[in-house]
């Protein structure tokens, strides 16, 4: 599935898009995987209360289902407007 | 209903009059129009909007489909921008048109409150001291609670 | 503040495009237009507004400066029309700029909430059945009371 | 001073402005003057409650004072906007 970073998250782990091989059921057990990778991304997903995900374009949490998900996006509470 | 994202300067003046003369019978018209404001200092540089292609889209028709549900409404207008703004260019405008003027605010009303927390932009600050991704504020989501 | 009673149309695009691009750093810009509805018959020859010369002026004056007390604005314009108008005319305008967008509509909705009841302007429907004037609705004298 | 008269109250009393000579303290005197004129003042001011006054182009009651007033004013309840 595709994994998708926007703004700070982005800059942190340092690219917007990868596409990631995974067997995680849910967003909580993806982040846990992709923490374990760096400690980029350790520091990306260290407060998860300060991040949104959505999957499959579509705003959900971190106990979420990601099976047969085409693509998972993690970002910071969004400033529109 | 007509949703708008672009990098593209719109004109509020040309929208507003499109979005007003194309509807029949609606009394009330309201615009709500975002400018980029300055910071205290005085020297922003540029302010850059991100967006998420594709589901910015989908969540921003997804608000106006609601506002068009909760009240009665003739149509809804949201236009969007993304990429680098100047202090005083205009970032984005919701319009809506409603036979009478409760359900035009309060909708319109709606869809900023709903725009500023739930569809993927995020505001970038740049200046000669650096750059600073903008917070979200605890006040634009306890604005949710009220709908 | 900018008042302007007339008989003349306004363009709502060019209106909105002034008053927004007069103001530095309000972030906030909201605009609310009202047009003639026609009858449910749909038969609306016409619709007459008389009103007050100079009392007109003293209540719009009166009520904006108000708003600009109540609310953190940076200008509000109202333009009301008078005279004989079709159905889909523009009657009135109201505009409000504001750093944060919770003021420009809520000074917005006041603004708008006593032009309807506390501005000297009366309507006459003109139809082949006749004229009626519109009378007054309890539900905008209700509205005052919320401020 | 100018008595003037607005909207069905103007149709009502058939002309739009007049000028009165009175005595009346207050808006309800000079109300009182002008029914005893003639029928159709009558009529016009026959239910105070769907009338408004203004004195000197300010919203004001039937209480009022209009002692040195140069111009009162009768009409419906407003419908702007």
């Amino acid at each position: 599935m595709d994994v998708l970073y926007f703004a700070w998250v982005r800059e942190r782990i340092g690219l917007p898009k990868e596409a990631v091989e995974t067997e995680a059921a849910t967003v909580s057990e993806l982040v846990e995987e992709l923490k374990a990778r760096e400690e980029r991304y350790a520091v990306a997903f260290g407060d998860l209360s300060a991040l949104r995900v959505a999957v499959d374009q579509e705003l959900t949490d971190f106990d979420a289902s990601i099976r047969g998900a085409r693509e998972v996006a993690f970002f910071p509470p969004m400033t529109g407007g | 209903m007509r949703i708008l994202v672009q990098s593209e300067p719109f004109d509020l003046g040309d929208e507003a009059k499109k979005f007003a003369s194309g509807h029949n019978n609606m009394g009330a018209i309201v615009t709500f129009t975002g400018v980029v404001r300055d910071l205290a200092r005085g020297d922003l540089d540029c302010m850059e909007i991100e967006h998420y292609p594709g589901m910015t889209e989908r969540a921003l028709e997804k608000i106006a489909r609601e506002a068009l549900a909760r009240w009665s409404l003739g149509d809804v207008l949201v236009i969007h921008r993304h990429g680098p703004l100047a202090p005083g260019d205009m970032i984005m405008m919701v319009a809506t048109a409603a036979p009478h003027r409760k359900d035009a605010f309060e909708a319109a009303e709606y869809l900023m409150d709903y725009l500023k927390s739930r569809a993927p932009f995020w505001k970038k600050e740049i200046s000669r001291d650096g750059a600073d991704w903008v917070a979200a504020k605890d006040e634009d989501e306890d604005a949710l609670t009220r709908w």
